[in-house]
This record gives C-alpha cells, structure tokens and sequence, in this order.
C-alpha cells in the first residue's frame, strides 16, 4: 500500500472502522429478536428470518401505498413503515405462539424442527402472493445518499441502521431490566412454576415475549431493505449469522449478544478486508466455531450454581 | 444363534416388519417399476444410511446434529473424486491444455494434480477414506464439543455453521473441488459402466443390501447394553456420567458411527447419481436429512428408511404435479409430526414406542425365571 | 484429627467461588473407612457445592482433595466414579422407564467404555449381584417393575443401589430421606448402617433426628466452612452451631 | 386402416412413424417437450422469466399449426434449484416421458448436472442463459451468449469510450463469474494494455459488502467490472449507492444485470451503470416490438423481458426451424441440421446457429435509466460463438 498518501489511508481507515460498525448493527438487530426468543425462552426459531422478511415485504407495500395514494410523503413514510413492520411481525408472533410454540416449550429442539417447517410455510406463500422474483421498496431519497467529508463517505442507510439499532437495543434493554413486564419475563424464565404461583400470567409472558422478538425481526428485516434484497428467501440468508451471533453470546444475556455481535463483525470486516470476499467469510465462520469448541458457553456466559 | 436373532429382534412384529421391507425393496420394486424409477429409489435410500445414523445419535442418544450433510459429503465425495480421476485420462481429455486431470481443474489453470488428489487414484484407498474421513473428522469435533458437555441446541447450531463452512469453502475452492457445480460427468468404476441399466440395477441391489446389514447394525447396537446407555444419556445425562460412564466418549463415538454411515450414504449416493456437488451437503439438505428421519420416527430404524422413502417420494411425486402446493405440504407435515406425532410413522405404528423399545419382551420373563429359581443353564461370559 | 493415613477422604483448603461469590471457603474434611459422617448447615451453606466439588462436578478453585493417596481436582467425573466414590442426588435420578433389574444392571462396573458396552452379556455373575444389591435395598420383589412406577422412597433406594453395583468405597447421599414417610426412613436409616459397614457414607442431611440414627460423626457447615465437628452429642452442644440455628 | 392413417397424415403432416424413428412422445397431431426450470428456490426469480418465454412461444407456435403439423404439449418439471433435482427431472422427462426436446435450465451447475443424463439418453436441452463457455455438446443448443462474446466486445468499448486503463474485477462466487473474469483479466493485460487492481469473490447470498467497497475506493479503479448475481446483487448496488460510489463517480460494466435484475435492484439504485448484454428489452426493432407487445399481452403490463428471457423465448423457434429442416423430430437429425439454421424473426435481431451448437449473436451495451429500462449506446457486429477460445485459458 505504499502508493497512498497518509490522508488516504486514514480516511480508508475511517470508513472501513465505519464498515465494521455498520455490520456491527446489522448483526445485532439480526440478533436481538433472536437473543429474546432464544435466550430467555430457550425456544430457536428457524423462521426468524421469515419474520424478517416479512417486515421487508411490509416496507414494500407500505411503499407502493404511498407512492399510489400519498406521493408527497414518500420522503417521509418509512419512519412510520418501521413502527408498521414490528406491529405485523408482532401479531403474526403472537399467533404462531400460540399454535405452535406454546406447546413445544418443553421440548426446545422441537420447536427448531417445527420453526423449519413455519419457514418453509412463509417462503412459500410470500412466493404465493409477491412472485418469486426480488422486489424493490422504492426508499427515500435521502436515505440512499451518502455524508462526504473530503474522501471520506459515510453511508447514511449505515448511520440510520445503526441508529435504529442502538434505539432498539436501548429499549429492549429498559423493557427487560426496568420495566414491570421485564421483570415478570425474568422471573418466568428463572422459575416458571413460581412465577406461575405469584399471581404471574406465564401463558401471557410467553406470548408477548415471543411476539416481541418477533416484531424485533421485522424492524430489522424493514430496516435491511436499505441494504439487501427483498425477496422469498431473503430472511434464509440471516438465519445462520443471527443465530451465530446469539450463541456467541452466551444465550442468556443481551449484553452478550451485544457483544458478540461486536466481535463478529469486526472479525468479519477486518477478514474480509484483507482477504479476498468467501474466504473471509469462512474465516469469520472458523473463527466462531472455534471459540464456541473452546468457550462453548459463549463469549460473556451469566454465571451460575449447577444444580 | 437365536440368542443373537433376540438381539436384533426383539418382538415376531419387527422381524417380520423387516422382512416385509426386504420384499419390499427386493422383490417388488425392482419387478414393478422402471430402471429409471428404482434408481430414484436407491437415490433416496442411500439418505436411509444418514437417517439411521440420525437414530441413533438424535433419536436415542438425544443429540441434534443439523451438519449430517457434511459426512455425507465427505464420503460423497471421496468416491467422486475416485470417479473423476478414472473418467479424466488423458485420452478423453485430451482437448484440455493439461489432459489427465479433471476438467474442472484444467478450467482453473491448474496443471497437476493437487497433492489430496493423489491417493484417490487407488479404490481400496478410496474405500478405506469414505469410512475413515468422516469417522476422523467426527471425531476430533465431537470431541472438542462433547468434552466441553457442549450439547443440545449449542451442538446443533455449531453443526449447521459445519455445514455451512463445508459448503462454502467448497464454492471457494473451485479449482480444487469444482466449486458449486460440482463433480459431474461420472462415468466408470474400474472400467464398468455405471450408467448403463445393469449397472444400476447392481448398485441399487448393493444400496439395499448395505443399507439391510447396517439397519442390522443399528438394530443390534440399540439392543445391547450401548443402546440403553445412549438413551440413558439422553434422560439422565448426570446418573450415567456418575455410574462411571464416560458421557463425552459415548456420545463421540455415536457421533463418528453416524458420520460413518452418513459417508457410506454419501459414497452410495454418487454411485448411483452420477454426480456430487455442494448443494447436497450444505444447511438446507442436512436440515432435510432430519426431516426423513423424524417423519418416519426418530426412535425407529425402519421408521427412518420408510420416511427417507416416503419424503422423497412425496417429493418427487408431488413436486411434479403441484410444485407450489409441495413446500406447503412439506412444512405443514414437519410441523405436524412435531407438534403430534413426535415419534413419527413408526411411532403411530405401536402405541407407547418409547417404553416398548426400552423394554425387551424377554426380560421380563427371564427376570422372573431368575428371581424365583435360580437359572440353570449356563451363559457365555461375555467379558 | 485422626492420623491420616487412616483416612479414606481427605480434603484441605478446598473453596471455589461464583462470580465472586465464596460457595466453599477453606473447607477441611477428613473421612475415616467405614463410617457415616453427616453434614449438616443451614440453606445455602454450600453442603451440596462440597458433594460437586468432591466428584468433579464443579471445578474447586483452591485447595487438595485426597482420595486414597489421589489426588481428585482436576480428575473427570467418570475416573473419579471408577476410582470408588459414588454419588446420589438429591432428587432420584434413575433410568424411569427401565425396569429395576434394568437399572441396575446398567450400573453394573463391568463393559462400561464403548466396545465394552457392545458385548457386554447378561451373565450368572451380573444377574446374582442385580438380585443381591435388589435384596440389600429391598427391591428384590420388584426386579421387573418399570421404575417409573416405584413409590418416592423405593425410587431413592434404588438409586442407592445403583451406587452399590458398582461397589464404592465412598458413597455420597445428597439428602436421602427428604420426602419419605417415616416408615420409609427408618428403613433408609437401616440401609445406610446395613451399607456403612464396609465403606464410608456421607450424607447430606438436615431431619436432625434421622441424624442422629445413623451419624458417626457430624459436621456443621455455615457460609460455605466447617464451624464444628465430631459427634452428635458434640456438635449438638457447641454454642457456635446453636447460634447459627436459632440465629438462622 | 393404413389409408385412413396416412390420409390423416398428409392433412396434418407427415406420418409419425416417418418422423419419429426413436419412439419419443410423438402422435399423430401432438409432440410433447419437457420445460426444466426452478420455479421454487433460491434461482425462481432468475427463472420465471424463461418459463414464461418459452411458453409464450410454443403458445405462438401452436397457433401458427405447430410442428410438422403437431400441437405441441408441455410436461413442465420443476428443479427446485437443487442440481440432484435437475438431473432426476431431466432423466424423467427423456426417459419415462420420452419428450421430443427440453427447453431448461439456468445455472452452469444445473446444465452440468443434467449434461451426463442427456449425452447418455440422447436427449436434445435449449439452454438459454448467458454462460461460461467451455463447453460443447451435440445434445445441446445454447441460445445464450457464451463468455467472449459477451465480455470481449464490451471490455473494448469501455476501454475506448471512458479511456479506461485499471480495473476492479468482482464476482459471485461459482464458474461463470470466475471464467468470465479470467477472460476478462486475459483480455484487459494482453488486448487493451490495461491493469487489474483487484478481484475477488463472495458466496452467493452474501450480503455485506462494506469492506469490499473499501477496497475499491482505496484502489480507484477506472471501471468496476461487477458479475454479482442473485440476492447479492441488490444488496451490492444498494450499498454502492449509500457509499457514494455513484455513476457520477465511477464508471460500473456488469454483464449480469438484465431488466428482471433490476426489479429487485430498483432501477434508481442503478442509474447510469452500464450493462453489457445481446438483448435489451429497450431494443428499436420491428422483431422486438411485437414481441415485447405479445408478453405484455400474456403476462401484464409490468412484466420486463431480460436478455435470458429472451434468449429462452428462441429456443423453441430454433427447434421448430431444425424440426422442419430436418423433416424429423429425430435428435440425431435435429442436432446434424441445426448448424447454420437462421432467425430472422428473433426479437435480438437476426440470428444464426454455429456448428458448436451456439449462437451467432450482436453485444450490446446499456444504459440503466431510473425506470429500470436501458438505453442502447452501442452494437457490435455478429460475434461468432467461441466456447473454447485460444489465449484465454
């Protein structure tokens, strides 16, 4: 590299630590959902990508509506789109925990297989209703561009996903350590039986907790269509990273997911960089799998007596 | 003798369940349908050798592997490669800049044959690595996890990222591995044809035959003291690590068998397809391989083979009539077997499976026959 | 003290720590051949971490334990199980839906690496010790019941039994008798002195009546340490185990 | 009885036995072919284009009389994207099914997949996409461009238009991208004097391409010269956009975007980039109006036409021109005519069948505009199909 001036490099340097923290919040908004669903309820939800894209698809009618019937709020609609998505994500959530999930809860790797064919179920009937081709949400203009300071550029989708995810993990954060409902959701998960005994709706706790990580999915699977595709497949493209980012975690705590995310895309930026693209990828993937064989109960692991 | 049969068979009903598959696949299939069906057949038959696997690692000893594919893979492809190598001589390929090397590599600029290539000129090395690569590569990663009492939804995570792994880092290699298309254009076994109808009339019996003694095996392993230690581990993981059993090497040794088979699957698969490509290794077709499985039942040998036989079927039949009906058929099925009838077809088949299988039928009677009178006859130590 | 070449057990210093948190603390303890030796505490006072520790469930952070001139930190569990030291939990934790004779067959020490398993047979020998730990533990009327069905206490006995197949010179009881009718528990207390004759016992305890039936010796625990030992009468009277009780 | 059949025969065309001497799916007043696409999985939205064009053809032809005086049927089969499937489904169709051709296939791995099954049953496959050459076989027709056509032509143009000397070289990973790339390497170091100042690879399906761009901006190369194809795509131009790196900046030549690309891009997220292709749906033809005014007719008003799609819509012209040329629905005798057949009513123009079973055919580039519809900046002559060409290995 040593046809580049000093100024060059450093702002290379900029934008690819720039690079790292945008795929940082991609995948910890992949991942929240899942930390939640997974995590605290022990429950893996193959479909979580599907609920994903279900909020991308959702964008995309929310655009065509204000493109037909409101033009002059295009500029602004897909704020309110991202609130949209989470409700949708949130009530299909609520509806698949109580078919499915509800019934499997002692039974964890069940409702992995049971999720798959959920998965299987959404791919095919978004295939149904949008074709099997990609579809374009047509995004706010000022979305798409970019912040320049002299060589340096810095994406705005970037700035506005990374924000969204500090607001969201901000919140869930405030949801389940402070809020009343937090605290109902914590103890179910430490001792459902007692929980169930102080007077606490277990049956209710479960179905928002759930729904909840749901409708997280579909704020990200909103979100991403500022920067992926939004087609019948598009969520089976997250799914590994997502959960990746949840085990490495250690899968009780957010704060690890938080972390591991952190971790992963950095490690992935910084391969990826370096190396040329799929082997970094499969760098990247070697590099967790190791550390899972060596810390198998993830990264930042919540301590406790065995019993 | 018969004592070994009680072994295998521990009820007439499986016995003669077993013998009715026989028939089944060696009688009447080949008599009533085409060469061309019954080797779609065997194709789904050569995933029978993952299922069992899948029985006994996921069904008895409770552990979830989503990266079956990977082994099933690794043996795939060892036999390509064999294939490969004896169809690319320099005659045939001669318009390549470098005959004798497969066209694949000839297309990357290779000029020689990669080192790992080398030994897979020779069969009986070929064979030795279909039962030796997968069972190595079990091994060193169950191991690490299995030490470290990884299990459960860590493990099968962790597989699904092998599996991943595996198949992109084949896409990335393409020069060495013919990337995502593959190894095609398979044409001879030490100079036999193996796409001629005969050919695959043999390799469909072969499949059969090898997929009958390895049900055998597992049957025979679940009969012994192993099978109830494998579901032993799977119920009461702390009872059995503190009655002196070693839970990590129990587990990996399940693990590398059922690597075993899903190579001798993959190796089968080849034979009878033509062809190996990483789209058959990668998360979607392991995660289908547990499909199979659980619809025939998890718990069952022959329930497994049925649902191999019966999924696939249904995939092929259906996604020829209603392609868009068959992914709703096929999700909705899974969850359904999930969520009611967790124990598959063969769990429909006998009413409390997971207590009859535990209990052999003869125990009791020989408990009895003990507990009151001391038994006679003298028994082969076994030590 | 004993002298300690007489002990069987002994453990020096031994502490491990939770997130900073002091479960066992310079824990002492020394257990002689052919004795019961009870330990006793209020909640939390790291009476079961003791028993993990001992058989490598959980890693100690500090400290020695000696078995038989061994030295056990660090040893896997199943070594340690093989090396003579068995342990019961406090819920029963058996094969439910083997039958009795099943379970304990399945304990027996013999054939339990991998290809041992595969051909181990059921021979003369593994069927007279099955009914003879089946008649020592009283369940020798029910071999061919699925153990599923036992009642509470008879679960608990057969678990015990199952410790005894594989005939350890230590046996770990994590509270035995919680649960069980008072028929039950004198017939538990038999078996504990029935079984102490030719190997230790250490039991987990806090029904201070059942203690006193069948301790050798006593020690008290509190905040993950040894605050008495010696014999019931001992303990029973030591104004420092008195203050913890009525204190807790 | 003899006299009604050939009675019968000389009204609606020759006698089946005449023209059917193999025992494929022939009647008297039908033939049957086999449609192999994915209309399920991952490449469904590369593929419903080419289901759609060659039905709109064989429905066109069907309505002309058909072929040799026989209505033609279709057993459509799906793939599934899945390359075991392919090759099941294609034996299928030419074993059980003995259909009398097959239009099918998209990837380079599902044609080699199901190569073997129709070199063995002697079965004749349109194969209608843009490919990596390399290949050649009696058994198949490829009415897509193979590499130099496509790269060659469009490299020189670049090169003289934007006076470009460096290049940046990205790609999916699997072999049309990296052979494609290779010629193009070949191409831009020995023919045009120029630099490649990167190139690299990522899995299908990636999605992240922060770094990438990076490297790209750090290396400034004159043109990026992209070959992303499927969900990687749109999210590869998208970022591209949000990182500044727009057409006002940089000169982008992808010879992997058509029109049914660009739906899931969305054409603002492209504007200004080039594409090279044989056809786009833009073209100012007699040929293409109809065309394009036909499959509007059929499949909607918004429907786009991509330069496979209309590659597809050919196969069954050419194979109706061979099956005439030939008298015969003969494979044998289709595939010993069909060198040297023309199509003077094809939508791209005129074109012409060589003897490697590949298309005589024009390059040209477009220009993406907002509406997602390119203009045409440039045509090439015919370029004679080379799958194997010299100093490019």
């Amino acid at each position: 590299m040593g046809d580049y001036t000093a100024e060059e490099l450093q702002s290379i340097f900029i934008m690819q630590g720039f690079s790292g923290l945008s795929l940082f919040s991609v995948l910890l908004l992949m991942g929240l959902g899942l930390a939640l669903i997974f995590g605290q309820m022990g429950v893996i939800n193959m479909a979580h990508g599907e609920f994903m894209a279900l909020g991308a698809y959702t964008v995309y009618l929310c655009s065509n509506i204000t493109e037909q019937f409101f033009p002059a709020f295009t500029p602004y609609y897909f704020v309110i789109t991202i609130l949209v998505a989470f409700v949708v994500c949130g009530l299909l959530g609520a509806f698949v925990e109580w078919l499915l999930i509800r019934h499997l809860y002692h039974r964890p790797l069940d409702t992995l297989l049971a999720t798959w064919g959920l998965s299987l179920i959404l791919q095919q009937t978004y295939r149904s209703i949008f074709g099997a081709r990609e579809v374009s949400p047509r995004l706010p203009d000022w979305l798409m561009g970019s912040f320049t300071y002299g060589d340096v550029d810095i994406p705005i989708n970037g700035v506005f996903v990374l924000g969204l995810s500090v607001i969201v993990t901000g919140s869930l954060v405030y949801f389940i350590y402070k809020s009343r409902f937090g605290l109902k959701l914590r103890s179910t998960v430490q001792n459902r039986s007692m929980s169930g005994a102080v007077g606490i709706n277990t049956v209710k706790v479960d179905r928002l907790a759930f729904a909840l990580g749901c409708g997280i999915a579909g704020i990200a699977g909103a979100a991403f269509t500022t920067i992926g595709s939004t087609g019948p497949d598009s969520g089976s493209r997250y799914i590994v990273d997502a959960f990746l980012v949840v085990v490495s975690g250690g899968a009780a705590s957010l704060l690890g997911t938080v972390g591991s995310a952190f971790g992963i895309a950095q490690a992935q930026s910084i391969l990826e960089f370096f190396l040329e693209g799929t082997k970094g990828k499969v760098a990247t993937l070697l590099v967790i799998v190791v550390v899972l064989m060596i810390r198998p109960q993830g990264l930042f692991p919540s301590k406790v007596r065995s019993h | 003798m018969p004592l070994f049969l009680k072994t295998l068979f521990k009820t007439r009903g499986e016995a003669i369940g077993f013998i009715a598959f026989l028939v089944l696949v060696l009688v009447i299939f080949p008599l009533a349908m085409p060469v061309f069906r019954l080797n779609l057949v065997g194709k789904y038959l050569s995933f029978g050798f993952v299922a069992i696997g899948l029985v006994l690692l996921w069904g008895r000893c409770g552990v979830l592997s989503l990266g079956q594919g990977v082994f099933f893979g690794l043996g795939g492809y060892c036999m390509a490669m064999f294939l490969k190598l004896e169809a690319s001589d320099p005659e045939s390929t001669s318009i390549q800049s470098t005959p004798g090397i497969p066209d694949f590599m000839d297309w990357n600029q290779l000029t020689a044959l990669p080192w790992f290539w080398e030994p897979f000129k020779s069969l009986p090395f070929t064979i030795l690595a279909i039962f030796v690569v997968p069972a190595v590569v079990a091994f060193i990663i169950g191991w690490a996890m299995f030490r470290r009492k990884v299990g459960g939804v860590y493990f099968a995570i962790i597989t699904q990222a092998l599996a991943l792994i595996m198949s992109l880092g084949i896409d990335g290699n393409q020069g060495y591995t013919g990337g995502r298309n593959g190894i095609t254009d398979l044409r001879t076994l030490l100079g036999w044809d193996i796409r001629t109808e005969d050919a695959q009339y043999t390799l469909y019996f072969l499949c059969v035959v090898l997929l009958a003694l390895t049900a055998l095996a597992a049957k025979y392993i679940i009969n012994t003291r192993l099978g109830r230690v494998l579901v032993a581990v799977r119920d009461q993981e702390d009872r059995v690590r503190f009655s002196g059993y070693d839970v990590a090497i129990v587990r990996t040794s399940v693990f590398a068998f059922a690597a075993v088979l899903s190579g001798i699957g993959g190796a089968m698969f080849v034979l009878q397809v033509g062809f190996m490509s990483p789209s058959i290794i990668g998360i979607v077709p392991s995660i289908e391989m547990v499909i199979f499985t659980a619809v025939g039942g998890r718990l069952s040998v022959m329930g497994a083979i049925i649902g191999c036989l019966i999924v696939n079927w249904g995939k092929t039949a259906f996604s020829e009539a209603y392609p868009d009906a068959w992914l709703y058929l096929m999700g909705g099925t899974f969850i359904s077997v999930v969520m009611f009838f967790p124990n598959g077809i063969a769990g429909l088949a006998e009413k409390f499976p997971r207590i009859r299988s535990l209990i052999p039928a003869s125990v009791t009677e020989r408990i009895k026959g003990m507990a009151t009178k001391k038994t006679t006859k003298t028994v082969s130590d076994g030590q | 003290m004993d002298s300690s070449d007489q002990n069987i057990l002994e453990v020096e210093d031994l502490g491990v720590s939770f997130d900073g948190f002091k479960a066992v603390d310079g824990f002492n303890f020394y257990l002689a051949p052919n004795t019961v030796q009870v330990i006793i505490g209020p909640n939390g006072a790291g009476k079961t971490t003791v028993l993990d520790l001992i058989c490598g469930k959980t890693a100690a952070t500090e400290g020695k334990i000696n078995f038989q001139g061994k030295e056990l930190r660090g040893e896997r569990e199943y070594r340690i199980v093989r090396m003579g030291i068995g342990r019961k939990f406090q819920n029963p934790s058996i094969y439910e839906n083997l039958t009795v004779f099943e379970n304990l067959e399945l304990s027996h020490p013999r054939g339990r690496g991998v290809f041992g398993c595969l051909l181990f047979r059921r021979t003369e020998e593994v069927m007279d010790r099955c009914l003879s730990v089946a008649k020592t533990i009283g369940l020798d009327e029910c071999l061919d019941q699925e153990a599923g069905i036992l009642s509470h206490g008879q679960k608990q006995w057969l678990e015990i039994g199952m410790l005894l197949m594989q005939r350890p010179k230590v046996i770990m009881l994590d509270e035995p008798v919680a649960g069980m009718s008072v028929k039950e528990r004198t017939k538990t207390a038999e078996l504990i002195r029935e079984i102490s004759k030719d190997r230790s016992v250490i039991v987990i305890e806090h029904d201070m009546e059942f203690v006193r039936e069948i301790a050798d010796r006593v020690t008290v625990m509190h905040m993950g340490q040894v605050i008495s030992e010696g014999s019931m009468e001992r303990v029973s009277n030591d104004p420092k185990v008195i203050e913890v009780y009525i204190g807790h | 009885m003899m006299m009604v059949l050939s009675m019968a025969g000389l009204l609606a065309g020759p006698p089946t036995e005449e023209v059917n001497t193999t025992g494929l799916a022939v009647t008297d007043d039908t033939v049957t072919v086999g449609q192999l696409h994915s209309a399920t999985g991952t490449m469904a939205i590369s593929e419903t284009g080419s289901i759609q064009a060659e039905q709109l053809a064989i429905d066109q032809i069907n309505a002309m009389g058909g072929v040799l005086g026989r209505q033609i049927e279709v057993i459509k089969e799906d793939g599934a994207s899945d390359w075991p499937t392919f090759a099941e489904k294609a034996k299928k169709l030419l074993v059980s099914d003995k259909v009398g051709t097959v239009f099918g296939c998209w990837t380079s791995a599902s044609r080699k997949a199901v190569l073997p099954v129709f070199e063995k049953e002697n079965g004749m496959l349109y194969y209608p996409t843009f490919y990596e050459g390399l290949e050649q076989s009696k058994n198949v027709i490829y009415t897509g461009q193979e590499a130099t056509q496509q790269i060659i032509a469009g490299l020189d143009w670049i090169a003289e238009e934007k006076d470009a000397k460096t290049f940046y070289l990205i790609g999916s990973d699997y072999i049309w991208p990296r052979t494609s790339n290779k010629i193009a390497r070949k191409h831009i170091e020995n023919v045009l004097g120029g630099k490649v100042v990167g190139e690299e690879y990522y899995a299908l399906g990636h999605t992240q391409f922060g770094s990438l761009i990076n490297k790209i901006k750090l290396k400034k190369p004159d043109v990026i010269y992209a070959i992303v194809v499927g969900g990687s795509n749109v999210s590869f131009y998208k970022q591209l956009k949000a990182a500044g790196i727009t057409s006002e900046k940089q000169t982008l030549l992808t010879i992997s975007v058509t029109e049914d690309e660009v739906l899931g891009i969305g054409g603002e997220n492209l504007v200004g980039f080039y594409s090279a292709m044989k056809y786009f749906q833009s073209l100012d033809n007699e040929n293409n109006k109809a065309f394009v005014a036909a499959f509007k007719e059929k499949y909607g008003e918004d429907a786009v036409i991509g330069d496979v799609t209309q590659a597809a819509y050919l196969g069954p012209w050419l194979w109706k021109a061979a099956v005439e040329k030939a008298g015969s629905f003969d494979i044998d005798k289709i595939a010993e005519v069909s060198p040297d057949i023309e199509l003077t009513t094809a939508p791209e123009g005129y074109v012409k069948i060589h003897p490697n079973h590949h298309l005589w055919s024009k390059l040209r580039i477009g220009q993406w505009g907002e509406d997602g519809q390119a203009e045409v900046l440039y045509e090439s002559e015919l370029i004679e199909p080379d799958p194997f060409p010299e100093g490019y290995q």
